[in-house]
């Protein structure tokens, strides 16, 4: 088992001898690990390496060929889903309706009754809520903006984000960073995929590497390209 | 008095077509078994 | 089953009106399916141009069977917008229960073709100079048990096909072997009721016992094809 | 177990033989229909081996759907145990059975409902009651396809119509339906648990039967219809030949469902040797 390079506070998450077999491919080939709580993880790697996998997994998405995943103690997803937060390559978001209704909607779904936490979310992200564009009209930068928004509207313990930073601007990113990072400090536990693992050089506490669905590396800095 | 021995005949035809498609599944499954054994 | 600490209410509500603002937006399942459903109309009347007498007679068939291609329309369309950014997977994490979502989804076709039904009866009685001998109230909760039934297993199939090849053919083939009791109560329920002979009484009962007994089916069994990836 | 195989086989063909000589020779001609009621003698013994063979299916499927639940499992247990009880009592309690069915028929049917789940449960796996569910549908469409063709030319010398709205035919055609539509779920899913979906279809086919039948019924109450075979007593010599073609025709099921499933179960390991072998060797990055 590739053992955290930290050893304290008890895992959030604790994955054991995870595999996840779509027929013959096998996308995760028996990934153990243990995430501890309050930390900024970068999971990098090639495509196929199984990195959307077990982001989907964590998410209760995708349920283990074999192998058990414990999130905050219990291995019955369900029970704990509103503690997650989700973001992937897709919008997760209806089309036709603007950002604010988008957010209103999710917000009943996980219980959230004031509308102002919506709004608050979309101004975290830059995005002013007072737009009435349907996000069908909306840049990409803006669309991954809204998503993150609506992945943290139920203030969740454990995000997952999915390449949140593909095609966002420098900028943006940078300040997508620093809120991540602001939320770290709250204590949420952060996922985070990507291939501009330079972007999170400062904020991230532990770089994962993945490669033909096996955890292979982790360490804390992002050491230089080569020892990938 | 033919349609009792065409629907007789009707049966059989019916179970051997299906046990043909079995047999013809056994042998296609037997040879993707030998090429694994490789 | 979602044992999620606070599970929040109110979902069901929320996800219909959502369904039906998004729907009146863009108006494009009820568009199609009324274009369909009057394509079909028109075609059944040139093909049978019944007089009054004859008419009472098919009138339920014919009817019925326009309604239900119409309805299949509106149910391939069910999860189309979940689908389209697979919005369905932001809904899969949340704590929203499953039956809560079917529900929304089952109570937004059942509107849809209800309002089909509306728009499109005129045009039937229209066509087929249709006046009913027997006791016409009973036509209303023929249409809507029968709506119900079929609406109900469409939602439910609908998601089944989600996770095969072909899925507009699947639908209807999944749908209809299952609904013909319905169908068969719908259609001679109705003829019942123009023809005025029968009572279409047993046909109410069996309606209902269907309703109940595959709202049950659908609700106990719909978390487990939702999370089926 | 092995050498079990050909012996069965071997005693299959003996009987069925045995059983064809019966129906087409021994039995008795009937006086109205003549020879060509002896088609009875196929017709009905493959119906019920149909229904059985769906019966199964449909125990598999519960089987599959309750066992990854532990409480659903116990609920499901009881259930059926309350169910063999409840046809026991009913079958002495209810007087006016309706007509040609003896209270014994229904106490036994009862009690093969609830042996029948529990031999299943003992002896099959969840996979595997899987895979026979996938067996009995197959084998049963096979038997029901045969219902369905001997019956219109049975209907077709004696009454001069090819097909009757007759409760028992038109419920095979329906159930017939929907098991086809059952096995092609089976093949055009994508989803990794096309199990879980094929059960629910089954579960909702099951209890789409009883409607059918009520539907037809009333159906067949508002336009009368001419009945395939008749209800009311038969013959007993006639009964006797009927249950050896019966019997004929379960060893013959039975050895058509056991090659079948030897051959689902062969797919399937050959499936999970191939995912397993996709497991060890190491994979070059897409």
């Amino acid at each position: 088992m590739v053992s955290s390079t930290y050893v304290d506070a008890a895992p959030i998450i604790t994955l054991t001898a995870v595999v996840k077999q779509f027929g013959r491919f096998a996308a995760l080939r028996g990934v153990s690990a243990e995430f501890a709580a309050g930390r900024l993880y970068v999971i990098l790697g090639d495509n196929g390496a199984g990195k959307t996998t077990l982001l989907r997994a964590l998410a209760g998405l995708a349920h283990p060929t074999s192998g058990s995943i414990s999130i905050l103690g219990t291995t019955d997803v369900r029970s704990v889903c509103h503690e997650l937060g989700y973001m992937a390559h897709p919008s997760l978001l209806y089309d036709e309706m603007t950002g604010m209704e988008n957010l209103c909607y999710f917000a009943r779904l996980y219980g959230v009754a004031d509308v102002s936490r919506g709004a608050d979310n979309m101004i975290a992200v830059g995005l002013d809520p007072r737009l009435t564009r349907p996000v069908s009209q909306y840049s990409q930068g803006m669309r991954q903006r809204l998503s993150l928004a609506r992945a943290v509207l139920n203030d969740p313990k454990i995000l997952l984000l999915d390449e949140p930073f593909s095609n966002v601007d420098v900028r943006s990113a940078r300040a997508m960073v620093a809120l991540l990072a602001q939320m770290r400090d709250t204590g949420k536990t952060i996922f985070v995929v990507t291939h501009q693992a330079a972007l999170l050089e400062g904020a991230a506490d532990e770089f994962v590497w993945m490669e033909a669905g096996q955890i292979t590396h982790r360490s804390r800095e992002l050491q230089p390209v080569g020892a990938q | 008095m033919n349609f009792l021995y065409a629907a007789y005949a009707a049966t059989w035809i019916i179970h051997i077509v299906y046990l043909g498609t079995l047999v013809r599944r056994y042998q296609r499954l037997s040879k993707e078994i030998a090429e694994l054994k490789k | 089953m979602s044992t999620a600490s606070a599970v929040p209410s109110g979902v069901t509500g929320a996800t219909l009106a959502k369904d039906l603002r998004l729907e009146w937006r863009s108006k494009d399942a009820i568009n199609s399916m009324l274009f369909f459903s009057l394509l079909v109309v028109v075609v059944f009347s040139f093909s049978f141009d019944p007089n009054a007498e004859e008419s009472r007679q098919i009138a339920g068939g014919l009817v019925w069977v326009a309604f239900l291609f119409a309805a299949v329309v509106a149910l391939n369309q069910t999860w189309a917008r979940e689908l389209r950014n697979q919005v369905l997977d932001a809904y899969r994490v949340s704590p929203a229960p499953a039956n809560s979502l079917f529900l929304a989804k089952a109570l937004g076709n059942f509107i849809f073709v209800a309002v089909l039904e509306i728009l499109m009866t005129p045009l039937f009685i229209m066509f087929y100079k249709l006046r009913a001998l027997g006791p016409a109230w009973q036509l209303l909760p023929v249409a809507v048990l029968g709506t119900w039934a079929l609406v109900v297993n469409g939602t439910f199939f609908a998601a089944v096909s989600l996770r095969t090849r072909s899925r507009e053919i699947m639908l209807p083939l999944l749908l209809f072997p299952i609904s013909i009791p319905a169908l068969l109560a719908m259609v001679n329920a109705t003829t019942a009721i123009l023809t005025g002979e029968l009572s279409a009484k047993f046909w109410i009962v069996l309606l209902s016992t269907y309703d109940v007994v595959f709202t049950i089916a659908c609700l106990l069994l719909f978390e487990l094809v939702l999370n089926a990836e | 177990m092995k050498r079990l195989f050909p012996i069965f086989g071997l005693l299959t063909a003996v009987l069925l033989s045995f059983a064809l000589y019966e129906a087409l020779v021994a039995a008795p001609t009937e006086q109205t229909m003549g020879n060509v009621q002896r088609i009875f003698y196929y017709h009905v013994p493959s119906a019920w081996t149909a229904f059985l063979l769906f019966f199964i299916n449909f125990i598999c499927s519960i089987q599959y759907l309750v066992r990854s639940n532990p409480v659903a499992d116990k609920v499901t247990n009881w259930t059926v145990i309350a169910i063999a009880i409840a046809a026991c009592i009913a079958a002495f309690v209810i007087r006016p059975l309706p007509e040609g069915i003896e209270p014994s028929s229904v106490a036994t049917t009862g009690l093969m409902i609830a042996g029948l789940y529990f031999l299943i449960k003992k002896y099959f796996s969840r996979e595997r009651a899987d895979a026979l569910a996938v067996v009995s549908a197959e084998v049963g469409v096979v038997f029901c396809t045969v219902v369905l063709v001997t019956g219109p030319l049975w209907a077709r010398p004696v009454w001069g119509i090819w097909w009757t709205w007759d409760v028992r035919l038109t419920s095979t055609l329906v159930l017939w339906l929907i098991y086809i539509s059952y096995l092609m779920l089976r093949r055009f899913s994508t989803s990794g648990q096309t199990p879980v979906l094929a059960a629910a279809l089954a579960v909702f086919g099951a209890l789409d039967v009883p409607l059918v039948y009520f539907s037809i019924w009333i159906f067949r109450t508002q336009h009368p219809q001419p009945v395939i075979g008749g209800g009311g007593s038969i013959d007993p010599r006639m009964l006797h030949v009927l249950l050896i073609n019966w019997l004929a025709f379960l060893c013959f099921a039975g050895l058509v469902c056991w090659s079948r499933y030897r051959l689902e179960i062969l797919q399937r390991e050959l499936e999970e040797t191939q995912a397993l072998e996709a497991l060890l060797e190491p994979r070059s990055p897409r």
